[in-house]
């Protein structure tokens, strides 16, 4: 037991560091993903762009397509090396490489497919994914947005939710309703889609927190071909699960600074005096509350480790990291709250030159509720480890043999 | 045993929902959160005196109904069920309490007319820094009857007409009125948590201050005021609570996932079971808390910490709970859940903290249990 | 609003007063339901002959049955007086008038119920109930005991569990399948049984804790007459439902000594020096813990006066006394381990003789699991409060429109 | 990065799991506590010596196996899951432990081999009364050799035959070795909430007693002993919890109610999935001691304190939520749960409570960020 890199890894990471040294923009603040603010996309296309051309863009992806030929770890290895610089600028490209692109792949012709693997690998074109609708949120497949066949054409009409930069993204992969009468998971269908297409309208989403990462994506009357099709006819279902397996067969770089947020409002306590004047860092329910915390940031580190060292040794990793979102998220609602709490009425505070520490800790606030519901809510995250972890049974499905028009729905 | 509401109060609580419903609905409230405004909706602010809610529990002798504290307190139900962005607690709870309880028959006279009326709004101003407030935190001071310092945040602060004070004056805490529109007042209006509800830094250099009380009871009478703010801000943190519940049992019932209704499954029944438990708890402490206030009950202290406790409590958890009840939707700008969210914060925060109330509710248990 | 009784209240708490000060028995230790020592059964079985006799054994009865034909509240104040004296001995014949005579009293021939009413009133004749079985538990319903018709006899085989004072009650209620091809809830039959029927044993069930006030009950071809039928055939559910609705109808006294634990547990952290030699009572995350069940408890008291005072006025009170052992439960569980972590390397101790505060935590430790399973575990009380207070939908049933003998079971 | 047991300590641990499979049933565990014994089942530690665990971390030069601790971390998995009635913790983990840690080289060939050999039980015996031991609680004194005074609870104490003894001397703490069997030496049974482990209470009349480590060390000693053994108790409480969660997805699975499993309504669901992710961040942060206490790194203290405090909580919830989803047949004495319900209070005492460790952890965070 040890975390050293083996020779093989050490050896690329000496590599990933030179050329890091050598080529990473200097100063380059985040861009992350779906943020409004687009003044760093053209840092972003750049930095992409030179990855690419050294074969750090897509790293486990062959040669052929513009990757690396490389392996899982090397591409963990390089991601960690850029974290180490700061220089996190993949966040647009996330979705178009890491679910749209590989649908792609997996499914349409020869020519699609060079059309337009190279040029989101290079950065230049950004892909969005069109799969959740207002009606739907976690039952993904409850799908209204209707494609008519015309000719040899798709009259596509509804409206698509929480699709992250469709604001900015041109092309997007985007799942409809083709055939009603078919049972719920039957009637779907797979396209690529221009998102400068006529009668595509985005809309971006003000959330609590202020923030407008996400969008919704309106449809009227939008007129596609039917080579834009993505798998066969009402199969979207299908192809919908390869975009989702690409999306969790992305290992994140296990390490990380996720126990951050304890060593702040342990270092925020220390600076805030309690009623007797000493720092409410002394204050033993906060310090229990700390240890809890610690433990279980330490714990989703190590176990992002755990993960890492399967990796490492060539083998498939655990299901473990599956209960990170989860455990994470709730933490950070409850760190937040509390670090508020300490500072009593100053706490109401938001206003970031007066708040305490800038007012962090009322964004984390503001901002956490979102983290327990985006990209998969607590509840069905338990569902998630439960049926697919411990093997436990899967809810009663009441949605599975009748016409999907057919199914009752809410107001 | 009648540890209930009369008909009468009933009547009235029935009334100040319809009343706000039709005054005061959730789009209203975010309309004014849009504005960036003071966190003060004059028409409503108006309407709202004119209904006679601001003298409830102020003697008739000083304009008031004197109906008294339970009327109050299912008046300050209503008021937190709609989230009202209003400086109803500031004037009413924090300043004509303080008044109520430490005024001169003078000062009563003077400023007890005008809140009734919304001549004066009135305010607390306590916070000078981060972190519970004490003797020890204070540094404003009075000095030849003349207050300089700086509080921050006060609510309603830059709508409030008068503040009582928490200030030092020969080196010991005490309470006094300051009128707000008298030179040296300076405001700056802050950017709150909770965008409905406005407040302010209020700076003063050398700004008259008339004293409330006797000289060094500073923190005996803000203890005091804070105890009967606290029974009507938990009755605006259960009526919060509730609706919240009421919100999230509504959507449960209505959004449907994988053919039926998200209520009927347990991970979201449990869920608004358990919410349903803490508001029950909150519900009852917070009518103990009542009774104590009415009754000016040997019990205030304790009764009125433990009222405060279990709604800040009550409130938070539903608050969150909803939103997370609401899925997606929950946290948009558009759906109603987070107004609760940031309300839950800003009545959970604005007479101290719950951690600090839970110290003082075992401090007064132990100090009960000795005597 | 005030915590006064009316005058009508007032004036029947004096005369409950008076004939307890005149009557009670001094030193009665209470005879608890289901306790294995029967040492208490002679004293409660007087103090209940007693109270009949002059009307205060069943206060809510008619007169005619042996009750006291006076209202809840009446019941209620007389129970609050009595355990203000500390005499608490109605436990064994709790089930028998809060369930079982009420059920008999619905259902049987007028000849039955005058030979059973008034012995269970004077406290003469105990009964039990026999519902669950080892395959039900929160599934009442899923009952596998069989009787099987032999002329005009029955023929019971199978086995009872969780039957509370089994071992020493006369008759009891027995809830039996007549018909396995019938649907779930359709097949099944009450009847009265007396316990001392050949073919019937007791045996006490062994708890974690080492108590031993539960029994299994096993039928071997135990023979009773039809007459002792109660209902109609195969109608044996919507009597259960007779008897369940009866227990829900007793209101408890409301107030009581609930907050007891917490105080408990304060007065035991006063007396117990932390590491820097304070008393651990001053430890802040102790307090806040203190702080939060004092607040539950005494909400749970409050939430019971609510109830009681809707029935002074004569009004049904509301669902909020619902919550009670839901909450309590795991608070007491809660309690007794922070007690017993509080105690450090001591708290393995369970020697009374030895063990700080007599091992009362310890005790609590093993005792509370009992307390969130028995008589509805959290799981169920949860769903009882989202269906019946809140509204929400039941559970999809899947053992509704199938016969008995082909619903699937475990191992 | 090989943040894994090897091949060869994963082969060791299936072997460990089956000859407690065979030796350890739980009708054993049961049998052995309805005795009314001293926990000590004679037989299985017999064997247990035989495979040599005793020494698995003790040098070859001391009679050991010499195979280092992430190897004793296997086999104290293995033992917290069979819930193994035996004082391998008090013998191994405290009593070796200490020796190793402070002892002369005299000390360690003198008392080593005798450990692994079986010829000794080592325990530990520090506490005196009510709350955790501080060198405040500690009123044993050693005065010319000689030991007086009382430690209760001492974890198998009616058959161990030496143990390490937290006493004064000359006013300060140190540790001293005590053979049981000398004159003065009294022993009291004591009935323990975990009745599969024996404790006594002893009483020493200047007893001999020999100094381990150097005078006045015996507080950072001790806490030094705790750190090494806290991270091997982890393993214990990692192996138990992980085992009440397969009791409880087990019977989730074949418990069948209203026509179903009970595994599929999402209360149980959600219950195992919270005990699997308590569980998983035990087992990482448990990694992290191994890792510490095997190379002895700086880091040991934060990973030792980080390791018991994960894994007292998630054997604690473990426990009782699996008694939970077993229904009324969960708290029967027949059914295994109680056995781990029992032995999660035992094993998270033993070296000091949560909150004590809690307060550890924390301000060892403090004192590395000061550093």
């Amino acid at each position: 037991m040890d975390f050293n890199d083996s020779p093989e890894e050490a050896a690329y990471r000496a590599q990933v560091r030179a050329w890091l040294e050598e080529n990473a923009p200097r100063d380059a603040k985040g861009a992350s993903l779906g943020d409004e603010d687009e003044s760093q996309m053209g840092a972003a296309k750049a930095w992409q762009a030179k990855k690419a051309a050294a074969g750090y863009a897509q790293i486990r992806w062959p040669k052929e397509w513009g990757g690396g030929g490389g392996t899982t770890m090397q591409s963990v290895i390089f991601s960690q090396e850029e974290a180490r610089m700061g220089v996190q600028l993949g966040g647009p490209f996330a979705i178009g490489l890491g679910m749209c692109i590989p649908t792609v792949m997996a499914t349409a012709d020869d020519e699609t497919k060079k059309r337009f693997v190279g040029p989101a690998v290079r950065g230049e074109e950004i892909w969005c994914q069109l799969f959740s609708e207002p009606a739907g949120g976690s039952d993904v497949a409850a799908i209204r947005t209707r494609a008519v066949k015309d000719g040899d054409d798709w009259v596509i009409n509804g409206q698509k939710i929480w699709t992250s930069g469709a604001h900015y993204a041109q092309y997007g992969i985007v799942l409809v309703r083709t055939d009603p009468d078919a049972v719920k998971h039957k009637g779907l269908t797979m396209f690529w889609i221009d998102m400068k297409s006529p009668g595509i309208e985005c809309k971006t989403i003000h959330q609590m927190s202020g923030a407008r990462g996400f969008n919704e994506v309106f449809f009227t009357d939008v007129r596609i071909k039917d080579s834009q099709r993505l798998g066969a006819l009402h199969d979207g279902w299908n192809v919908s699960i390869i975009t989702l397996m690409n999306e969790r067969a992305s290992v994140s770089g296990g390490g990380g600074a996720v126990g951050g947020g304890v060593n702040n409002i342990l270092k925020a306590a220390q600076k805030v005096a309690g009623a007797d004047g000493t720092p409410l860092a002394q204050d033993a329910a906060l310090r229990e509350k700390m240890a809890d915390w610690y433990v279980m940031s330490e714990g989703l580190r190590f176990t992002g480790m755990r993960s890492l060292s399967a990796l490492s040794q060539g083998k498939t990793p655990g299901p473990e990291q599956s209960i990170s979102k989860l455990v994470y998220a709730s933490m950070a609602q409850d760190i937040a709250a509390t670090a508020v709490d300490l500072q009593d009425q100053f706490g109401m505070i938001r206003d970031e030159n007066v708040s305490a520490f800038h007012g962090a800790f009322q964004e984390a606030v503001l901002g956490s509720p979102g983290s327990r519901i985006a990209g998969g809510t607590d509840e069905i995250l338990r569902n998630i480890i439960a049926e697919r972890v411990l093997g436990l049974p899967g809810e009663i499905r009441v949605d599975k043999n009748v016409p999907f028009k057919d199914l009752p729905t809410g107001r | 045993m009648n540890f209930d509401f009369s008909d009468e109060q009933k009547a009235l609580k029935d009334e100040a929902r319809k009343f706000l419903a039709a005054k005061c609905p959730p789009d209203r409230v975010r309309k004014l959160m849009e504005e960036g405004s003071s966190g003060h909706d004059a028409d409503l602010w108006a309407a709202i005196i004119e209904q006679g809610w601001t003298g409830a529990a102020v003697p008739e002798e000083h304009g008031g109904l004197g109906l008294g504290y339970l009327e109050l307190c299912c008046i300050a139900e209503e008021l937190g069920r709609a989230v009202a962005p209003t400086p109803f607690a500031s004037s009413v709870y924090f300043f004509a309490e303080s008044v109520l309880l430490a005024g001169s028959d003078a000062q009563k006279a003077a400023y007890l007319p005008k809140i009734v009326s919304g001549e004066a709004i009135g305010t607390m101003a306590s916070s000078e820094k981060v972190g519970p407030v004490t003797a020890e935190s204070i540094e404003a001071e009075v000095s030849g009857g003349k207050l300089s310092g700086v509080k921050v945040p006060v609510m309603d602060g830059m709508v409030a007409t008068h503040a009582v004070v928490l200030a030092k004056e020969g080196g010991k805490p005490g309470l006094f009125i300051v009128d707000l529109s008298a030179d040296g007042v300076s405001r700056e209006q802050l950017r709150m948590m909770d965008a409905s509800r406005g407040a302010a830094k209020l700076t003063f250099s050398n700004v008259p201050a008339e004293r409330l009380g006797e000289a060094g009871e500073g923190i005996t009478l803000f203890d005091a005021v804070n105890d009967r703010a606290a029974v009507l801000l938990a009755f605006e943190q259960v009526g919060g609570a509730d609706m919240c519940l009421e919100m999230g049992r509504e959507y449960a019932l209505n959004r449907f996932a994988f053919g039926r209704p998200i209520g009927g499954y347990q991970a979201i029944k449990h869920k608004l079971a358990d919410m349903y438990c803490k508001n029950t708890l909150a519900r009852g402490n917070a009518y103990y808390g009542a009774w104590a206030l009415n009754t000016n009950a040997s019990e205030l202290p304790i009764a009125a910490a433990g009222a405060r406790v279990s709604a800040s409590d009550a409130y938070w958890n539903a608050a969150k709970e909803n939103v997370q009840v609401h899925g997606g939707m929950g946290f948009t700008w558009e759906v109603d859940c987070h107004l609760h969210y940031r309300r839950s914060q800003q009545v959970g925060l604005v007479a101290g903290s719950a951690r600090v109330w839970k110290e003082k509710l075992v401090s007064r248990i132990e100090r009960r249990n000795a005597a």
